[in-house]
């Protein structure tokens, strides 16, 4: 059973199912999360009626769920003058993108059973492309909020959209430029390397100023609050106004998505990836360790949302330009220098 | 009035009073957290009710003699206050007169529109006959809006406020 | 004429009147119940007792002469107390159910309690409790709210000297009642005792429980009933929504005072006629040509093709309609070389006792007579091509009604000015709507020459305009220009509205 | 009209007429004539003297309810009137009262089922110097006591008084 598991074929779909379905739960549970979190920050108590079968309310658990069912038979409207083929690719182009970077995070120790080398990701770590394949593919979820905002044929989604693509494209800059100083110390783009390079000592601490930079610009990329533009959805209307039912549904997904594989990342690239000390000794210890440092990143946007207010269109682009870029040269610099210094 | 605010440099860099703030958020989460659901801010309505305070106005309630009859002698009175023009009589008279008691007038209708009423208690004030009062009854939401006009039998069927 | 001080205040008064006449001419306010200005002076009820300088005790200011250097406290100290203790003394057995009190909201007691009166019973004993009964078929009485100012008694005694009630037991068991009900149902002016009861004792069976006073608004007209000319108090609820118990807009009609025709009381007859006012089934609210409804430009283009088509016209005036209706159909003919006819009035036997009940039914027949308009039975030939018929089908007699729907069917261009579809409307090319009585502002001359204005208090409805402006518009911006100018030139003298006043003047 | 009077009552009231200035002012004495005929006012009563009168009838029934010495109701053979105002109390006529109200078994006002005792509580007779007072139809019988009372009711029973 076992061999049978890890023949090569098998073992590649086992992970992608296994990371395609916990990436969806944690999605729906995100959701839950959210809101209950936002309900007690709020003294509120947030969604606890939906009940399984009608009795069992645990907790509003099962929230998503009816979301979902909801979602599904909901009138699916296209609106008269929209472009209709784009309009419907445009929530695929947002979520494919979300899942597809996943695919490069390493999310345990890798092992090997009878000479044969095991790795805990689904792209092989072997391409040294595994830090640009991450923003190249991460950067094409912009093409779902511009497209899906165009293809609605509204003047109000359009300006989320541009908003939006405005505000990703300036920190994708400040993000990129502050990889960069990982990439140096490492040496390497690949992310397997990335991590092996933590062990001891996670890259937040030495490149503190590059942590900060991605950390900000992750919830720009991810279109969270306090830079939530393009949707804005208390105040401003944003990319997604003509959208209902299973499309606007695939967007809310696109959005989650986006945020795990940003903290994934983060995880990855600055606090160790699946290194914890004593845990990581085992592999579903070293999976574990790697969930958990997800999970309380992923609260952490949470967090933040229900603590910050929106920042001012213009004081978003100032930050992004005259902040968050020259600090990643900073540290860019710094990282540079350091290690000329040692050679 | 604009008011020029001074930061200094530990102000500008936001950092400090954003641990402040994403503090107090996280105070109130794991508050809540550990609060009982009953013991609450939030009251979880239909399986707990809303202790409303006396004062509270509610559904109209029209209040009866010891033998049963409305005590409105339909003077009109609650609809001349009513700011809303919510109430409508028409009267009648009492053929079976108590000598004991002036009785000589009756509503032979008595209509409240919930949709006009607002709920400001001028017909409670107005009435010399302590006929018309308003309860704390507040779940009163209708199906239809001919619903919404309260005749005389189901306002005398309005329950009573629990501090009478 | 001689002076006297009312209130520290310098009066120069005519003789030989009360201190209640002096002071209600000088709009000085006395409390009084059993006072009225068209009934013996009765002196019973002590409510208008005021101080007078030099006399030991109160006077009663509905009975005391009033003499030269006279004077009189209305306002002191003294005379409070007096009016606080009558009050308490009346208020020892009234019910004080004013909520359900039909009079409430106009009551004399009511006001007077609260302006002068205690607010707390002191008496332990029980009240005197009477049943209350419907002592006629309009009548209704309530013993308990009676506070014997045997005003209903006197005019009855005075006025119709009928004698239908009286006060009988005495002390404080003493109540009013009726010893002949089946007299008082044919009494032509018996429902006066209602208007008449400063308070609730006596109301009217078909106002009982009706509608409340305090939200009707009062207009004073003058009643088309008859030539007499008699003055109402017209109360309407316009402002009434669709679930309100629908009495109305018209609610009720009763009398108004006038002192320069010395009337203070009306015809039943004229008092229960306000329910026809409520009726819109067979209302004309729209110009109709040919028996369909049309719009008021083709009307317009109508009238103007008849008045240019240079046929010979009649105009048949109305002694339903006001002076200034008249006014403009005379204009008209004037101007037209038009012939000018007036229906005869419709005349009815008076009931007894009539007093000053007219035989003519119909409020503005004065007029016609004045002008010495033909009657339109002594028309020679009727063939006209142009006639315009005014509003009066409900008052004219038979004869002229014949003649004027041979004149109609005969005309090329007939044209009648209807409230309703009538016979008329239904024989003319054109029928116009007319505004009805209470709708518009206008004057008629009663039997006795008095020129009196009836107030429209309901205004016109949609699409109803007066004759004068069909013909007129452009003339006449309202219609008192026309009242000025038919003055002017038929009566030779200048009157206006304000002149007109509440109580006419007489020509 | 069930009462009616007759040729020689209305010359009887065409001379108390006589001794007034106008039919109104003779109501009372007509009325008095009246009760003494028809044993009590009725309101047929009343009519008939309101049509001898030629008065309104509503003036007549003010004054025959405003009197009381005029009987609106039916009373007995002998109509006991007792004085209980100041004097009379004072005296025990309160006790007198209590007693004939006992001793014939009837309420103030009311007659017995022989028709022959009416009793009433009045106000003052005008008799104080000899109280207690009581007044049998139209005699009066004072310095009264509860045996004389009884006394006087037993003779009143057979008849031995004339009143």
């Amino acid at each position: 059973m076992m061999a049978k598991l890890l023949a090569p074929e098998v073992f590649m779909i086992v992970k992608v199912v296994a990371v395609f379905i916990i990436v969806l739960t944690m999605v729906a549970v995100g959701t839950w999360v959210e809101r209950r979190g936002a309900a007690f920050i709020q003294d509120r108590v947030g969604p606890n009626r939906v009940a399984l079968f009608g009795k069992f309310r645990i907790m509003g658990l099962a929230q998503p769920v009816a979301d979902g069912i909801k979602f599904f038979f909901k009138e699916d409207v296209i609106p008269a003058n929209a472009d209709k083929i784009l309009f419907v690719l445009a929530p695929l182009i947002a979520f494919i993108p979300a899942t597809m970077t996943f695919a490069a995070i390493p999310f345990g120790r890798s092992f090997d059973i009878n000479g044969v080398h095991y790795f805990l990701s689904i792209l092989p770590p072997a391409t040294n492309i595994g830090v640009l394949y991450v923003f190249a593919i991460g950067s094409m979820g912009v093409y779902g909020i511009i497209v899906g905002a165009w293809a609605s044929n509204n003047k109000w989604s359009i300006l989320g959209g541009m908003r939006a693509s405005a505000q990703i494209i300036s920190y994708e800059l400040a993000m990129t430029m502050a990889v960069v100083g990982v990439v140096l110390s490492t040496g390497s783009l690949r992310l397997d390397r990335v991590i092996s390079a933590q062990t001891g000592l996670w890259n937040v601490v030495p490149q503190f100023l590059g942590a900060l930079v991605f950390f900000v610009s992750m919830f720009a990329e991810t279109n969270r609050l306090p830079f939530d533009f393009a949707e804005g959805e208390s105040e401003i209307i944003g990319y997604h106004v003509e959208y209902g039912s299973m499309k606007f549904s695939m967007f809310a997904l696109a959005e989650y998505a986006n945020m795990i594989t940003a903290a994934a990342l983060f995880v990855t690239l600055y606090l160790g990836g699946w290194h914890f000390p004593w845990l990581d000794q085992w592999i579903w210890g070293s999976i574990l360790a790697f969930l958990l440092k997800l999970v309380s990143i992923l609260w952490i946007f949470v967090w933040v949302r229900w603590t910050l207010p929106r920042f001012r269109y213009d004081q978003l682009m100032r930050l992004g330009w005259k902040v968050m870029i020259p600090l990643s040269l900073v540290n860019m610099i710094v990282v540079a220098l350091f290690l000329a210094y040692r050679g | 009035m604009k008011k020029e605010v001074k930061l200094s440099f530990w102000d500008r860099l936001y950092l400090p009073a954003i641990l402040v703030g994403m503090g107090i958020t996280i105070k109130h989460f794991f508050k809540n957290l550990f609060t009982p659901p009953s013991k609450r801010y939030t009251v979880e309505f239909p399986e707990r009710k809303k202790d409303v305070p006396e004062w509270y106005r509610g559904l109209h309630r029209l209040n009866t003699r010891d033998d049963g009859s409305v005590k409105c002698v339909a003077c009109y009175c609650c609809a001349t206050a009513c700011p809303a023009d919510a109430i409508f009589i028409e009267a009648e008279d009492i053929d079976d007169l108590d000598e004991s008691y002036p009785r000589e007038k009756r509503p032979k209708q008595f209509i409240i529109d919930l949709h006009r009423c607002i709920f400001c208690g001028f017909c409670q004030e107005a009435c010399p006959e302590d006929a018309i009062v308003l309860t704390n009854e507040y779940e009163i939401t209708q199906l239809s809006r001919d619903e919404g006009l309260i005749t005389m039998e189901e306002l005398i069927k309005t329950p009573k406020k629990k501090m009478d | 004429m001689m002076n006297i001080k009312i209130d520290n205040k310098e009066h120069s008064v005519e003789e030989g009147q009360t201190i209640l006449e002096v002071c209600r001419n000088l709009d000085i306010e006395i409390p009084h119940f059993c006072y009225h200005p068209g009934l013996s002076i009765a002196g019973n009820c002590r409510m208008c007792l005021v101080e007078v300088k030099g006399m030991p005790k109160l006077m009663t200011a509905c009975s005391t002469m009033v003499q030269d250097k006279m004077e009189i406290f209305t306002d002191s100290d003294v005379v409070k107390e007096a009016r606080k203790g009558v009050l308490e003394f009346i208020l020892l057995d009234h019910p004080v159910d004013c909520p359900i009190c039909d009079k409430s909201g106009e009551c004399d007691l009511q006001n007077y309690n609260f302006d002068y009166g205690i607010d707390q019973r002191r008496s332990i004993f029980p009240k005197e409790r009477h049943k209350v009964e419907k002592i006629s078929e309009k009548i209704y009485k309530n013993d308990n709210r009676c506070v014997l100012c045997t005003r209903c008694i006197r005019f009855l005694d005075e006025v119709t000297k009928t004698h239908e009630f009286t006060t009988i037991e005495r002390g404080s068991h003493t109540h009013i009642t009726c010893v002949d009900p089946e007299g008082l149902d044919q009494n032509p002016f018996a429902s006066n005792i209602a208007d008449l009861c400063p308070v609730g004792a006596l109301g009217l069976n078909e106002f009982r429980f009706k509608k409340r006073v305090w939200l009707t608004e009062h207009v004073r007209a003058v009643c088309p009933g008859c030539e007499a000319g008699c003055n109402l108090t017209v109360d309407l609820h316009t402002k009434q929504t669709p679930l309100d118990p629908n009495v109305g807009p018209v609610v009720r009609f009763t009398s108004a005072d006038n002192y320069s025709m010395q009337r203070f009381f009306i015809c039943d007859e004229g008092r229960y006629s306000y329910s026809g006012y409520n009726e819109t089934e067979r209302r004309l609210l729209h110009p109709e040509l040919d028996g369909e409804e049309t719009t008021n430009g083709k009307a317009k283009a109508f009238l103007k093709e008849a008045l240019s088509s240079e046929l010979t016209g009649a105009v048949v005036l109305s002694p339903l309609a006001s002076v200034e209706e008249n006014y403009a159909a005379i204009l008209l003919a004037e101007q037209m070389g038009y012939d000018l006819y007036r229906p005869s009035p419709f005349r009815k036997d008076l009931p007894e006792p009539a007093l000053f009940i007219e035989k003519i039914k119909a409020p503005n027949h004065r007029m016609m007579k004045l002008l010495e308009v033909p009657k339109v039975t002594d028309m020679e030939s009727s063939d006209y091509g142009v006639v315009l018929v005014l509003n009066s089908i409900g008052s004219i007699r038979d004869n002229s009604l014949v003649k004027i729907l041979s004149l109609l069917k005969r005309a090329k261009y007939s044209i009648t000015f209807e409230v309703e579809r009538s016979e008329f409307s239904e024989n003319s090319k054109l029928a116009l709507p007319a505004p009805m009585f209470l709708e518009e502002d206008g004057c008629f001359i009663n039997s006795s020459k008095r020129i009196q204005r009836s107030t429209g208090g309901l205004g016109y409805p949609e699409g109803v305009r007066p004759l004068w402006e069909w013909l007129f518009g452009n003339r006449f911006t309202n219609s008192e220009s026309l009242l000025t100018q038919f003055s002017n030139e038929k009566l030779g003298i200048e009157l206006s509205y304000e002149k007109i006043g509440k109580e006419g003047v007489e020509l | 009209m069930s009462l009616r009077f007759t040729e020689q009552d209305m010359q009887n009231i065409e001379v108390i007429c006589q001794r007034y200035p106008d039919k109104k002012a003779a109501t009372l004495p007509t009325l008095h004539f009246a009760q003494k005929k028809f044993g009590y006012i009725s309101e047929d009563a009343v009519k008939a003297v309101a049509a001898v009168l030629n008065l309104p009838v509503a003036h007549v029934l003010g004054v025959a309810t405003f009197y009381t010495m005029y009987n609106k109701k039916p009373v007995g053979k002998y109509h006991i009137q007792v004085c209980t105002n100041i004097s009379c109390a004072l005296m025990g006529s309160r006790e007198i009262f209590q007693h004939l109200r006992q001793k014939l078994g009837i309420a103030s006002g009311e007659t017995t089922e022989d028709k022959l005792f009416t009793l009433q509580e009045v106000e003052c007779l005008g008799s104080c110097g000899t109280a207690p007072t009581i007044q049998i139809n139209e005699k009066y019988f004072e310095s009264m006591t509860v045996e004389k009372i009884d006394e006087l009711v037993e003779s009143l029973k057979k008849g031995e008084i004339d009143v």
